[in-house]
């Protein structure tokens, strides 16, 4: 990747940019992919779970082209917008929400040489754009003019509030095994033991306030079906909608990537089996984590907003605080 | 012939006999749980006391209970229909049905004494012309029917179910009736305590009928007592919030009466 | 000091938790409801006017749009408020079939509300699962009676068809089938903590306060009152099966929750005995006139529906079609309630509770 | 815990069971023999009593009949006979009545049509309607 530090290091031209454009097509098209097959395989789960097909009409017997026709029906779908909302912070929202997504997929290194932004601070990066996303959701909820939207909105500003600080504080942990806060060398550090045994309490904590941070059961009390309709995206059709439906799933795309860097050792095979290509290692542990989310999804309840705020604060925040000091110690006595 | 109608030919003389024997009936109240039916039930549940706190725990150990087996309530009922022959003198009304349509009823309900005790309790408490009319409603499940006079209405319903001999607690059902000749208000009552029934209704005018709500009384008559007002157009006083609950504010007319013209400006 | 407004929301009519077309007008400060009005009525369709004008017969297909989770309990309403007013004698065998049939009835309407009061807690599996079962059900009803949903089975004086060739034994079979699942469902949903946490004390009253609002069914039976009209006086042929009241303690949703998901095991053994009882052979029709004219006189019977007590009051001046007819529909008065119980509540346990009191607005309106 | 851990539990084993799905549109959905679908009318059966139009709760059913063309043999013969599918309930009544089961119930239940006036049927489109008719009566 030496020749894309000497292309940031040149001077700006419009040869440049194309390039740019160029080698950010490739991802672009793999986070697509991504994001519509994992819509597709969201729906195959539950469907098998919930003992039916899920889609199985467009597109063969599996519904391979399922999505493709969502997203292209949301295209062509009229693009409504309520009389009384404010316009531009209506027409802002769903790339408030969207953009800040994309961002965050630059600092993950997928393996060893795929990696797009190798910051010194990716992971401080990661967590510090995530949440601008939640201002877009707050922004749709108060744009729309929709009381179900508004309060969809509040909910999310206060579940993030709530949820990003034990968020962040399980991974001093992390940082301080590594002593570094580039995913990379994090990755590096796991080689041979993930830190998921080292850091079980802080992964358990980080995953139930990303679950929290990616607005999904039994956290998705911003959209709520049952109570809130959709929440904040009520009144957003077409494709304003396929905007936020988008940024759902490249987070969920994102958050489980951060989660195989960070606790399962990324693309570090399991020891004797490194012939495998690193690629796929990623590939698997990570697609042990999204189907972790779409499991949960089809098991448990929604908990109420006041339970949310309790949990979050009465007992992940200690939990979290508790993780650090043990972490310390343990790292003072025996590394 | 049903009761209600011989019923209705006797109304007369029932009032003209009800009147004298009043007096003998609240003389007789005083005496009457000796030979009261119910008292073969378990004599504890007619002393309770009437506050609804001890009542309802009451009610949940009579039920657990277990209610008693077919065999068992067959003995009770035939036990009950004993007791009615010695006083059958007392019930100048039942003679009278008798003879008038001789093979039409060969005995006595089992509810009549039950009947019998709940108007001399009522007669007792209120007045004696709080009672319009009573009888057992021999086609449904020999249910004792009080019909009230409007202006005891409340207080009847009030007695039923605070007294401690009555305790009817549980209201099932309200509803009115169009007539033609007048309107009527059937209220169906339910004691859980003493696994009893009783109907109390009330006869109303038709051009103006008004009556005084249940609902302060039973929380549960609020909404069905909208519905009559809906459907029929009778006013409840003293109701909470009285509207037209099914069919909204800009309806016309009151389409459960027998005169009511549909009106529909499609067809 | 920051200023809050309270704002007036509107909850339906259409709106994925009503479960129908219901409306519920709550005044909100943040969360917290201050003050809620239901608004029924978007789906009354009058059955009493029009059944002043149908004879007795053609009444029952209008019952089952009712209630239309539990059709069997509303054709049996009417037919045994008939019943009773022309003291007609039914068969065994017919009796028999209708409590077979009101049973499963009542689990297949239990399985609904099962289904739906997870969904919206939350959680969308339970639904599917619980819609598995009432599958089996609805095809079970419809090889009996030739519907799914809007049964018309039952007819005065009996019932329309006799049991066909193999059903009994398909009954049979699907009784330890359903206790099987309905252990699953244990597992899988009572134990949850979360939803534990969504149903505890939530939407709780006292036994007075239940009496007082006329609640019964589940709704009352949650308080610790045993009150089940298929005890407390047996109709049909309810004396001769053995099975428990199953009674809550608290009054809160999770009571609820409890009462119902035992009731289904309660009519499970009562589908046990009946088919063991089940008689060879013998009638399906009792000795009806040709023309139902019930005598002059008024009736009102109660039974057990699967939301509570059902009635059915009928005058009649003697002709075909009756005077005056009123149904007592639990629902619609159940619900009453509903308003007390969401003061001072979060707009989330607004569904918990509302989907607690499991209505069909079928039946509360009309 | 434990009960979201029996949760997950309880889901993962249900992920490897046969589903339940019905094909429907794929495979014709199997009705038993007594269900209620559209009717089917034998005209040369019809004895034009009245009694379906009589006993039908929603008044979907409209018949004339005329003497019957024999001038040697008494009674009717039906002369149309419509069904309007729009309000009628599929209730069984009329199939009920009939004492010469002149009308009977089939199984063919698939009525969604394009217009509201294809739902009103005639003699003719009833008499052909003669697939999965209802053995039972």
């Amino acid at each position: 990747m030496e020749w894309v530090s000497g292309l940031l290091a040149s001077e700006p031209s419009s040869s440049n940019f194309f390039t740019y454009i160029f080698i950010s097509l490739p991802l672009l098209s793999v986070v697509l992919g991504f994001v519509t097959y994992a819509i597709l395989a969201e729906r195959k789960v539950l469907g098998y779970i919930q003992l039916r097909y899920g889609p199985n009409r467009t597109g063969g017997k599996f519904g391979l082209l399922q999505t493709v026709a969502d997203v292209l029906k949301l295209l062509i779908k009229e693009d409504t917008r309520p009389k009384q909302a404010d316009r531009p912070l209506f027409w802002l929202a769903p790339i408030i929400a969207f953009v800040p997504s994309f961002m965050v997929l630059s600092a993950i290194p997928f393996t060893e040489s795929v990696v797009f932004a190798n910051f010194g601070v990716g992971l401080l990066y990661f967590i510090a754009v995530s949440g601008l996303t939640t201002i877009g959701i707050l922004t749709a909820g108060w744009a729309s003019n929709n009381k179900y939207a508004l309060m969809g909105g509040m909910r999310s500003a206060a579940q993030m509030i709530s949820y990003e600080i034990p968020l962040l504080m399980s991974l001093v942990g992390v940082v301080l095994f590594s002593g570094s806060m580039n995913l990379i060398e994090i990755v590096e550090q796991q080689q041979y033991v993930p830190y998921i045994l080292v850091q079980p309490i802080g992964f358990i904590i980080f995953v139930i306030a990303a679950t929290a941070e990616l607005n999904r059961i039994p956290f998705d009390l911003p959209e709520a079906e049952s109570e809130l309709i959709a929440g904040y995206h009520v009144e957003y059709s077409g494709f304003r909608f396929a905007f936020f439906m988008l940024a759902e799933y490249v987070y969920l795309f994102a958050m489980s990537a951060l989660i195989t860097v960070l606790f399962l050792g990324g693309w570090q095979p399991i020891p004797g089996l490194g012939f495998i290509p690193d690629f796929v290692w990623f590939a698997i542990k990570f697609s042990i984590v999204v189907y972790m989310f779409m499991w949960i999804r089809a098991t448990w309840p929604r908990l109420r907003a006041d339970q949310l705020m309790e949990f979050g604060w009465k007992i992940l925040l200690p939990a979290a605080m508790a993780n650090i000091f043990l972490s310390a110690i343990v790292k003072e006595l025996f590394f | 012939m049903t009761e209600e109608q011989d019923h209705q030919s006797n109304q007369n003389q029932e009032k003209d006999t009800v009147d004298p024997k009043a007096k003998d009936n609240i003389e007789e109240a005083k005496e009457q749980p000796a030979d009261n039916p119910l008292n073969e039930e378990s004599p504890e549940k007619i002393t309770t006391p009437s506050d609804q706190q001890s009542s309802t725990k009451k009610e949940r150990s009579t039920d657990t209970k277990s209610e008693p087996s077919p065999t068992e309530q067959s003995q009770t009922e035939k036990s009950k229909s004993d007791k009615p022959k010695s006083e059958h003198t007392k019930r100048p009304r039942k003679k009278h049905t008798k003879k008038d349509q001789p093979p039409e009823k060969k005995e006595p309900s089992p509810n009549q004494p039950i009947l019998d005790h709940y108007v001399k309790i009522i007669n007792k408490n209120l007045s004696k012309d709080a009672i319009d009319d009573a009888f057992v409603n021999r086609s449904s499940k020999e249910l004792p029917t009080i019909v009230a006079t409007p202006k005891y209405y409340f207080s009847i319903a009030k007695l039923l179910r605070d007294h401690e001999e009555l305790q009817f607690h549980f209201l099932s059902d309200i509803h009115g009736i169009d007539y033609e000749s007048h309107m009527e208000i059937y209220a169906y009552l339910y004691s859980m305590s003493r696994n009893q029934s009783v109907a109390l209704k009330v006869k109303l005018d038709r051009e103006n009928p008004a009556i005084s709500s249940l609902a302060p009384l039973w929380k549960g008559a609020s909404w069905p007592e909208n519905e009559a007002y809906d459907l029929l157009g009778i006013s409840f006083e003293n109701h909470p919030d009285l509207k037209r609950i099914l069919l909204g504010e800009d309806w016309e007319g009151y389409p459960l009466r027998k005169d009511y013209e549909p009106y529909d400006v499609e067809v | 000091m920051i200023r809050t407004e309270e704002m007036l929301l509107n909850v339906g009519p259409q709106h994925p938790s009503t479960h129908g077309v219901f409306r519920l007008v709550v005044k909100v400060d943040g969360e917290i409801i201050k003050e809620a009005t239901p608004v029924i009525g978007y789906l009354h369709r009058g059955t009493e006017k029009l059944a002043e004008d149908l004879q007795y017969t053609q009444i029952i297909p209008y019952t089952d749009r009712m209630d239309y989770l539990s059709a069997m309990t509303n054709n049996y309403v009417i037919c045994h408020a008939v019943e009773t007013l022309m003291d007609l004698e039914v068969p065994e065998r017919a009796e028999y079939l209708r409590i077979i049939a009101m049973e499963l009835g009542r689990i297949a309407s239990h399985l609904v509300w099962y289904g739906t009061y997870l969904m919206d807690i939350g959680t969308t599996s339970p639904f599917l699962y619980a819609f598995r079962e009432r599958e089996m059900i609805i095809n079970l009803l419809n090889e009996l009676c030739g519907a799914r949903l809007t049964f018309n089975y039952m007819r005065i004086g009996g019932v329309k068809w006799d049991a066909p060739e193999g059903w009994i034994d398909k009954v049979r079979e699907f009784i330890p089938y359903m206790r099987e699942q309905l252990d699953g469902y244990h597992e899988f949903v009572t134990g949850n903590e979360i939803f534990l946490n969504r149903v505890k004390g939530v939407g709780q009253y006292t036994q007075e306060e239940a009496i007082q609002y006329s609640l019964s069914g589940a709704n009352l039976r949650c308080t610790g009152i045993a009150y089940d009209l298929r005890k407390a006086e047996p109709y049909s042929i309810y004396h001769r099966f053995e099975f428990d009241i199953p009674v809550g303690e608290t009054g809160d949703a999770w009571a609820r929750y409890q009462c119902r998901m035992a009731e289904m095991a309660e009519s499970l053994k009562i589908l046990e005995q009946a088919v063991e009882q089940f008689p060879e052979d013998g009638k399906i029709m009792g000795k009806v006139p040709r023309i139902i004219k019930p005598p002059k006189g008024e009736v009102y019977v109660r039974i057990e529906s699967p939301r509570g007590e059902i009635g059915c009051y009928i005058a009649s001046e003697g002709k075909k079609t009756p005077y005056r007819l009123k149904f007592r529909r639990p629902s619609f008065y159940n619900l009453q309630i509903l308003p007390k119980l969401l003061e001072g509540e979060n707009m989330a346990n607004l569904i918990a509770i509302l989907g607690g009191v499991d209505i069909v607005l079928g039946e509360v309106d009309g | 815990m434990k009960g979201l851990a029996k949760g997950l539990a309880y889901t993962i084993r249900n992920m490897s069971k046969e589903n339940v799905s019905y094909s429907y549109p794929d495979e014709p959905m199997p009705m038993p023999d007594r269900f209620r679908g559209i009717q089917k009318f034998y005209p040369e059966k019809c004895i034009v009593c009245n009694q379906c139009v009589n006993i039908c709760p929603t008044d979907c059913i409209q018949l004339t009949g005329k003497k019957h063309p024999d001038p040697n043999r008494k009674g009717k013969i039906i002369e149309t006979y419509d069904i309007n599918f729009e309000i009628c309930i599929l209730c069984d009544l009329c199939t009920e009545v009939c004492p010469t089961e002149a009308i009977v119930m089939t199984n063919n239940f698939e009525l969604a049509d394009y217009s509201r006036d294809e739902h009103f049927k005639d003699l003719r489109w009833l008499d052909e309607n003669d697939t999965h008719i209802r053995e039972e009566n």
